[in-house]
């Protein structure tokens, strides 16, 4: 046990997974970095540094560097995973799906119902996604309502260093392709990780916080921001559930259902564009089927449908905060 | 290297085991009994056939939308796949694929692709755990002339060279992607694309039955020896339309009159065999019949085999539930 | 006037745009079809014939076949349409849109806002979408809420030839990137078409059907079943409303809250996946902004979590029909 | 086409301009006054000057991440540019897309790109529009050796030769992507990847401005001729890290000392101009200065503009409506 950055945790889970299971692999572009140059050999560790150390632990045959070709080395990690490897392939960006989704949406994740449930898709795509780093249009998207809406994916989406370190490990076991978005904005917080290994299970959602008067929906970064606010709202005396799903798909409806029954008042929080959102999601789980419990309308609180802007005045002002969620708890208590 | 007489013999089983399957979907199709649209594989024999002969059971090869040929030269059974292409639950794949979609990993055979270009990087897959894992394997990916140009393609030469993966890149050109010409549409040289990334290329006859074996021979000696991935283009011809439904009209009737007689590679093969004297005339016909046979019987049960059960549609999205979720 | 299929519908609104402005052209995989051989050089019009005869009328200038290399030719539409052509971009299957998205959804959607709005990029991609014809997996999928949640896209769903024609004009003039999804099952539907040409606004939901009971809203192919669902229900006396959005983005918001405070209950059908998608977005809206006019949970018609399989007793069950609908319908009103 | 002694100057100063404009984006970027990421083009200004003055004002440019370089050189101004960086009101694209999202369409500058591999297939349109339209302009992919290898690349290589499309794609080869070697990543050679589609291709000297301009203008005049596309795969050098962040350990300190003393494509042109006797020391001198007080009035002004106003966050996302919906 000890406090470690939610980075450090999903790089104890490679190491823990690699060294367990020989079968696992990591690819992607500048995993290591360096390769093929007369410098430092594994200089950078993927973009954001987590796949550092991997190579000198576990070499260049199960470490690889890639070109810049998401489509030959997503599909690669499909095909390796079909034939019995367990690859963890990285794009570095999840907007970069944009150039590669074929491999996953109608490859990776249709293999098994397509060919009568005999094949296995044992891969995980890591991905670093999200808005507050200013890194604009192009590489500040949620996007994971795209995966979510694709059957045959498992996508799942830490807010914590534990859940971090046990998700990823859960996702490099599961026998299913997955879809592992980190959030960028995340990867520098600390929290306690255990030192041994260990799985979360997907489709159980994490109780944030207890309170009876709303249940608070969120993922990855949204949750922290949901907590800010449930703390405001406490020092009012007002006390809300803060409830993080974990996994999108599966999704552990029968807690948020529980939960809309405890409360009668949803909010959900959402990173992703609003239009066929997670928010969007919830919310019609919950109208459909726990109509009966709710005192009031359900609250998305998400970003416009905009691009993600650039400049800081606006980012902030796209990204939802504990702000936007205080007004939407107070709005849904209003109602009577 | 060259093939024994039973090797012989035995392609010319397949091939015309896959002519005599395609003929008979095409009846089928015809008959509105193929629920879906097929792509058939006539013309093309001397391709899939040649090119599997050199692999071995542990080899993969990845296919495309055309892949009934590529499918039964890899062994994969012909009764479940003809019951998959009508649709039914002894199907190769329980009815869920049709025809675009048979699979059957215990042959080596990863999947036809309904995405064109989709199955070069599965490809590299295949290869890169072949090399991971030590298995001596190697991966084949087939692809048509239109499949040459999409992005997907050429990243996987790439890679391939990079990471030196035991993959062999087939190219089917049967001159055609649909109903437009790949001397539209491919720009340039095959054989040179695939030098532009360093690696080893061919031009081979597809309708030589003996040309595509002992080049793919060669590439499988070499990939299995670490030497790397190869490409091979091999000329061949389609016989029907694109696709059950297509009537074909952008090919001159004296174009198709001439390949369907001059260029057949199944007549070619019975040709040369009994020419050479390596196989008599006799045993050919004997091995027609016995393969019109077993397709018969398999048309036959196909046809009588139950529609899936409707209780099955959510079953085998995951491995980890029973049902989508 | 005169009835039409709405194959012809599309055909004839192309032929009044490329006659009308020479800026318009028409490229995608055998749009003509032929090109190349030495037989007849307009062999297919397209995959489902819906560009047939272009080619004789404006020539291979401006209506080109292509290489199968989705993203090299959707991007030059986006390229084309920031300089001054007004492309009409054929993907044969909307399924293929994974060998191709980031053209559409990095490129394309987010140029306006990426440029501080000084580009236009007036683009219309066109594809075929929905299950029905036995395609399989890879060739039936619906994925209009991809595009749904990608600010920037606009996205058109058409269900009557008659819309077919005036939402394709309506696209074609528009300065936005237009996603224009044909469902391949209503290709041979006839209706009555105008002979001249005339736009139907994006943003307008078609009200097909009023009823004071329930509102059941659909798209494309399930607009004809929710129709079926409600023409069995007025035997019975139960009169619904059908409201047909046309667009998914811009939604006419207004409308459907109009007529969930006009009935109370409310029925989503959607072909498209369920998790992320079309009803999960209206359900949530009317959750949000008309929940005090609900009288009962809002229910969603849709296929299930799963890829779309082939055999037709398979597919038939993925499929909502008219008694499925019914039988929401029924459970809508039985809350009281 | 040789350049004249007004050329020079111009492209001495365009080239001395992107130098000086990097160098003050790299202080306001440890400084930490840059909101994003930032990939400096300091190091290879031959390639996008040179580029550029081959081409007209009506001639279109495709950029890349690393754009400042191509968006001067097409004449974008840099103090809206110097503004756009710094998340400003007053930048060129009002503060919305930054470092990553130049773009001016007034100056045929139709964007940077934050996707690698995203540009050519633009490149394609904008040339089909040339072609369409009859416009005589041409168009200009830039990519690095690292985008060479996405399918995109390869697929407008093959559209551009179907299309006989007016386009030229220039490959500039740092030797870099972000930390990975192009010798490990890129296969083979990428002038013959271009000659594998039948594409008139070279090899440039990239840190030669002479070169870089004479081989784009004799693309230019093909292309301009209706003779189709061209590739020219320019080696050049990248003095940063890949992006403001990067301590580029991955390069060893000895080659990196070799790169700046002796690769240098600026102080080889002021050598060049100054020994020919073409320019005077004096002018450049004189260039310089000016130059510096350019862009330090650029950064002084960037640095007092406002934030954009959060009221603008949903404009322009469509053209038909105020606000995003
Ligand atoms: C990504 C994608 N684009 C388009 C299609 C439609 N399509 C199916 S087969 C085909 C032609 C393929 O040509 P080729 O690769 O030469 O194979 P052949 O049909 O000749 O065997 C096309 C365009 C597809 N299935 N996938
Ligand atoms: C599709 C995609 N993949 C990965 C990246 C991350 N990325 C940004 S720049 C870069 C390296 C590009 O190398 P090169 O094309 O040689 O250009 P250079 O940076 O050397 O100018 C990478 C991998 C990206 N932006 N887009
Ligand atoms: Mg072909
Ligand atoms: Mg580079």
């Amino acid at each position: 046990m000890g406090r470690k950055s939610f980075r450090a945790a999903l790089n104890e889970a490679l190491h823990q997974e690699m060294k367990a299971d020989p079968r696992v692999v990591v690819f992607g572009e500048d995993v290591t970095g360096g390769t093929g140059g007369d410098g430092e050999q594994d200089a950078w560790g993927g973009a954001f540094g987590v796949t550092k150390g991997l190579l000198g632990a576990y070499g260049r045959e199960r470490v690889l560097d890639t070109p810049i070709t998401e489509s030959a080395f997503v599909g690669a990690a499909a095909g390796a995973a079909l034939t019995g490897l367990r690859p963890v392939v990285e794009i570095m960006f999840v907007d970069f799906i944009g150039v590669c989704l074929d491999q996953v949406m109608n490859q990776a994740a249709k293999f098994r119902y397509m060919f009568g449930g005999k094949t296995r898709c044992p891969m995980v795509l890591r991905a670093t996604f999200g808005a507050g780093a200013r890194s604009a249009s192009q590489h500040s998207q949620a996007l994971y309502p795209i995966f979510t809406h694709i059957p045959g994916l498992k996508v799942v989406i830490p807010s914590t260093p534990s859940d971090a370190k046990g998700l990823l490990i859960e996702a490099i076991r599961d026998d299913d392709p997955v879809v592992f978005l980190e959030h960028k904005m995340l990867y520098d917080e600390q929290g306690e990780v255990a030192d041994q290994s260990y799985a979360v299970p997907f489709g159980e959602a994490r109780i944030v916080r207890e309170g009876p008067d709303a249940a608070i929906f969120a993922y990855g970064r949204m949750v922290g921001r949901a907590e800010a606010a449930a703390a405001k709202l406490a020092e009012e005396g007002i006390n809300v559930s803060v409830i993080d799903p974990r996994t999108t798909s599966p999704l552990d409806t029968e807690t948020i259902l529980e939960f809309t029954e405890e409360t009668g008042r949803v909010i959900i929080v959402d990173e992703a564009s609003p239009r066929c959102g997670m928010a969007a999601d919830i919310s019609s789980i919950v109208a459909e089927q726990a109509f009966g419990a709710l005192r009031a309308p359900i609250l998305k609180v998400t970003p416009p449908h905009t691009p993600v802007p650039y400049a800081p005045s606006l980012e902030d002002a796209y990204l939802p905060d504990a702000a936007r969620i205080v007004d939407a708890v107070r709005r849904s208590l209003a109602h009577r | 290297m060259q093939m024994s007489r039973e090797d012989l013999e035995r392609a010319y089983r397949t091939m015309r085991t896959i002519r005599a399957f395609e003929t008979n979907v095409h009846v089928e199709a015809q008959a509105g009994r193929v629920p879906g649209s097929t792509h058939l594989y006539a013309g093309q024999e001397a391709v899939a056939t040649g090119v599997c002969m050199a692999l071995g059971n542990g080899d993969h090869i990845v296919s495309t939308h055309r892949g009934h040929g590529h499918s039964i030269a890899k062994g994969c059974e012909v009764g479940p796949m003809m019951a998959e292409i009508l649709g039914k639950e002894s199907g190769t794949c329980k009815g869920k694929g049709g025809s675009m979609h048979i699979a059957d990993l215990n042959v080596g055979m990863l999947g036809a692709n309904g995405i064109v270009g989709g199955g070069p990087p599965l490809a590299c897959g295949a290869a890169l755990t072949a090399k991971t894992l030590k298995t001596g394997s190697v991966a084949v990916a087939f692809s048509g002339d239109g499949a040459v140009n999409q992005g997907t393609t050429a990243e996987s030469l790439n890679l391939a060279m990079v990471w030196n993966l035991p993959v062999i890149f087939v190219i089917e050109d049967n001159g055609w992607g649909e109903a437009t010409s790949s001397e539209f549409a491919t720009a340039g040289d095959i054989v040179m694309r695939a030098q532009g990334y360093g690696m080893a290329a061919e031009l081979v006859d597809g309708l030589s039955l003996s040309n595509v074996y002992e080049s793919t021979s060669a590439a499988v000696t070499r990939a299995r020896a670490g030497e790397g991935p190869s490409l091979l283009h091999m000329k061949t011809e389609r016989f029907y339309g694109h696709f059950n439904g297509d009537v074909d009209t952008y090919r001159s009737e004296e174009s198709k009159r001439v390949q369907r007689h001059e260029r057949d590679c199944l007549t070619r093969l019975r040709a040369t065999l009994i020419k050479s004297g390596l196989i008599e005339e006799g045993t050919l016909d004997a091995i027609d019949a016995e393969v019109e046979d077993a397709i018969d019987a398999a048309v036959k049960a196909a046809r009588a085999a139950n529609e899936p059960d409707p209780a099955t549609l959510e079953t085998d999205v995951y491995v980890s539930y029973a049902e989508g979720n």
